[in-house]
């Protein structure tokens, strides 16, 4: 079969952008990305667009056909993808099935997402789709809330401490300050993070990612095409994704997330790897709580020391196991549809040797794991260098 | 067609939890569904779950959306009820303070609500 | 390369469902879909969802995942696509990308939207946000009125009558008759269709397809898996998508749709075929003179001919090219997102022989026509009778 | 960054219908682009339409989205401008009834709107 590579990336910087909408913030990001690449506009095949609500946040559905004219005339196939906060992720692998299946060569991947015109209540609200209107939003339940539910029951359960959630907090805000496209460039101390306001009782302001207007996009081609080409390509070899109940209670556990395991078994058995071969990764640290769980549900930690590892610095930028060293959905910002293609890119740039200031030595293997709402989708991407 | 949704509603408006539990399987599913989600099933035993149950997690909402900001802040928390079934309400309590991982809770009926925050727990 | 067919479907009625939610509608197409294939359920691999707009008509993003619970306990790969109005039609394509690609054996692909909860008014604002948000809507156009500015400049070019039109209508209305899942049952006089309030000139309310709630679903699955069943499968042999500016003013043409001509092509060149091979079309009729334009389009007429063709009964259920047997969007209904997919199932019934009392003899190809906007999306599946 | 979508809205309220060309392919875009979407030229040319053209087609919009409901009924056309380029926008004129394909207009700028619609054509 089709072997798929990522040849290009390009990212707008993250943060709020008043003058422009997502049209703009695709079109920046994809703009970059064919640059980076390398490429002609015309060898583009198709598009995949991921975005969770320019219905809500612009009025404005059917973007995937105004992204694909302002980029091309030459009438692209274009898809939009929703599956939540893993719209970005799940637009990847179905471009890399798109190239997998033959259909196309080249595709453009991109997702983005304009939320800083609404205000924090309606963007709570359009967030709050993501969660279940029939059983979950009518008790007044937040996403906040959703993810302090996991994290009590994970307190409980194995003595995770919030210290340890704030040391998340801490280590994504150091690792931006070296990413020149995050959203925050602002050392913080545990103390800070431990003692700001509480927003749903145990997580507090320095334990929620923001809210952030941003695009992100990357180009992917078959083997047959990088012959071609004078870039460094990195090679697509793991793509799992997988389901559950979007209500919380309904699921097997409280403090992991078993669409995360599931999607992480396929797309590791694709790779033909296990957990250990894993030099980084970028995790959705939507919540602190959420990146201590999904280290745990990757397989990188035992359940239960998800914590104590954020604590003994292993996830560290200069720890065995870096995790979200462009600094997270925390601290780079977290525009919803381009989160999942933001992670590919950081993966893309370690693998490759492009990161700048934050490059880390002998990154061969890369995941991306970008998940939905309090769980109920997730989609692991597995990244290789090419030998 | 009916909607298996509605069930579970009117079933709070009577003051009964209601669940699946598959004869085939024997797996229990809360709300009710229309089939079996592990064999297919679609000959769905209905029962109706304890009122009591304990508390397996809960939060403190402090920053509310729009609709439910002058509840707050207010306790929303999962219960286990029995045969291994959870379900999400608020917990009213005079004590927000005191409120444990492993408290007893017992459902109770808000009549005037028309969606799932019919039922909410207490002590 | 993995051939794709199709091996179950499964309808919801369409029309107004006060009880239910799109999650009803999803599940109830979708288990009838399975049971016509006469799968178990743990054989399905992966969902695609169609869906325009849960996240407005119920206040509900993230819908591939509860769907896919719904439906299954195993954690599949759920993904929700939204194209506009060829949501539906778009999920098949990619369905059949994810089998092509050799990830997965068998896929269900479903399609639902729930629009008679909310108001016309709403329901018209839900819809406009199809049109282009910056450029089209501050004027005040509708869908009606983008489809009635096509249709002056049609008529305005080719002499196309109002009749014409009027007969679109009157053809689909009498086809639903038979369609016991089709909206109306109600037979209309061209005089009746002629003479119905204006609701944007030169557009009546016969021109105009209806407010639906539906559900439909299909099953594929790939060559090696058919071997095994007890079934009539229907192969997929050209898929074709493409894209175009949103805003009506900048395409091309106001008298035909760049993107149905091109995807049209890409379907035939998948399908080695040419429109004369077709034998049943289903077209997107949203509006009379949509039909119209895409029969012409397609290939299947002449530009400018398609009124004509229409007039001479070459497209009743007994012409030389039947469209639309099912009575089409106009009489059968159009639930955004089940549509492209409910197309594809009236192909499936003719090719295999159980469209029962509209039943047609003699049908190897079918072709299915959805597009989203006032044309911006357009894809075309094309089915053909397995030897 | 600033986005190209303001420039033909600011455009409006100096009175001017801005395009760009693309002076690789000659190709013209009618609200500008960032980019030439056939060479990827990203060095346009912004040039100002012509304020007459012709109505290539039109409708009188009689069922109105709610927020239009009070101007209804109401004609909405699309116009060629020189070049090559058609942009869509409210005709105003007295005798709705008397309006065809064909007819000569010029744009006029309505002040008070903040967006696309401060642009009309009238006769
Ligand atoms: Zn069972
Ligand atoms: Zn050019």
């Amino acid at each position: 079969m089709n072997r798929v590579f990522i040849i290009g990336v390009g990212l707008t910087k993250f943060g709020k952008h008043e003058q422009l909408s997502t049209r703009d913030l695709f079109f920046h990001a994809s703009k970059k990305a064919i640059a980076d690449a390398k490429i002609d506009i015309n060898e583009i095949d198709g598009i995949y667009f991921g975005n969770l609500s320019s219905d809500r946040f612009e009025h404005q559905a059917h973007t995937a056909a105004i992204n694909a004219s302002n980029i091309s005339f030459r009438h692209l196939p274009s898809t939009r993808i929703e599956d939540a906060c893993a719209s970005g992720g799940v637009a990847v692998a179905q471009a890399y099935l798109a190239i997998k299946s033959g259909l196309h060569d080249t595709v453009l991947v991109a997702g983005a997402e304009k939320m800083t015109n609404l205000s924090t209540p309606e963007v709570t609200d359009v967030l709050g789709t993501c969660a279940d209107d029939i059983y979950e939003l009518p008790h007044g339940i937040t996403f906040p809330g959703l993810y302090a539910l996991m994290a009590r029951a994970h307190m409980h359960k194995y003595g995770t401490t919030r210290e340890q959630m704030s040391m998340v907090a801490v280590k994504n805000h150091f690792n931006a300050l070296k990413n020149p496209y995050a959203q925050f460039h602002k050392e913080i101390t545990l103390e800070k993070a431990m003692n700001s306001i509480i927003v749903s009782d145990p997580l507090n302001l320095y334990d929620c990612s923001p809210i952030t207007d941003g695009g992100a996009a990357i180009i992917l081609t078959s083997e047959e095409k990088i012959k071609n080409l004078d870039v460094s390509p990195v090679e697509i070899v793991g793509v799992g994704q997988a389901s559950d109940s979007i209500s919380l209670a309904n699921r097997k556990s409280l403090t992991s997330i078993e669409a995360n395991k599931i999607a992480a078994k396929r797309a590791y058995n694709m790779a033909q790897i296990t957990p250990k071969n894993i030099d980084i990764a970028e995790v959705h640290d939507c919540f602190t709580i959420a990146e201590i769980i999904n280290i745990e549900d990757l397989g990188f930690f035992e359940e239960g020391k998800g914590g104590k590892a954020v604590e003994e610095g292993t996830t560290a930028i200069d720890g065995d196991l870096p995790i979200n060293t462009d600094g997270g959905l925390k601290a780079k910002g977290h525009p919803i549809g381009a989160t999942g293609v933001a992670q590919i890119i950081e993966l893309v740039h370690q693998i490759r040797g492009t990161a700048e200031n934050r490059q880390l030595n002998g990154i061969k293997y890369g995941l991306a794991q970008n998940m939905g709402g309090s769980g109920a989708t997730s989609v692991v991407n597995i990244l290789k260098e090419v030998d | 067609m009916e909607s298996i949704l509605n069930s579970f509603i009117e079933g709070l408006k009577n003051e009964k939890i209601l669940y699946n539990r598959c004869n085939q399987c024997k797996k229990n599913f809360l709300p009710p569904t229309y089939h079996c989600p592990t064999c297919g099933n679609d000959k769905l035993e209905i029962k109706e779950a304890q009122k009591e149950g304990t508390i397996e997690t809960f939060t403190v909402v402090h920053v509310a959306p729009t609709d439910f900001v002058k509840e707050a802040p207010y306790i929303v928390g999962i219960v286990q009820l029995n045969d291994d079934l959870r379900i999400m309400a608020r917990i009213k309590s005079t004590q927000n303070e005191n409120i444990n991982v492993g408290d007893k809770v017992k459902a109770a009926f808000d009549k005037k609500k028309q969606d799932a925050s019919i039922l909410f727990f207490t002590f």
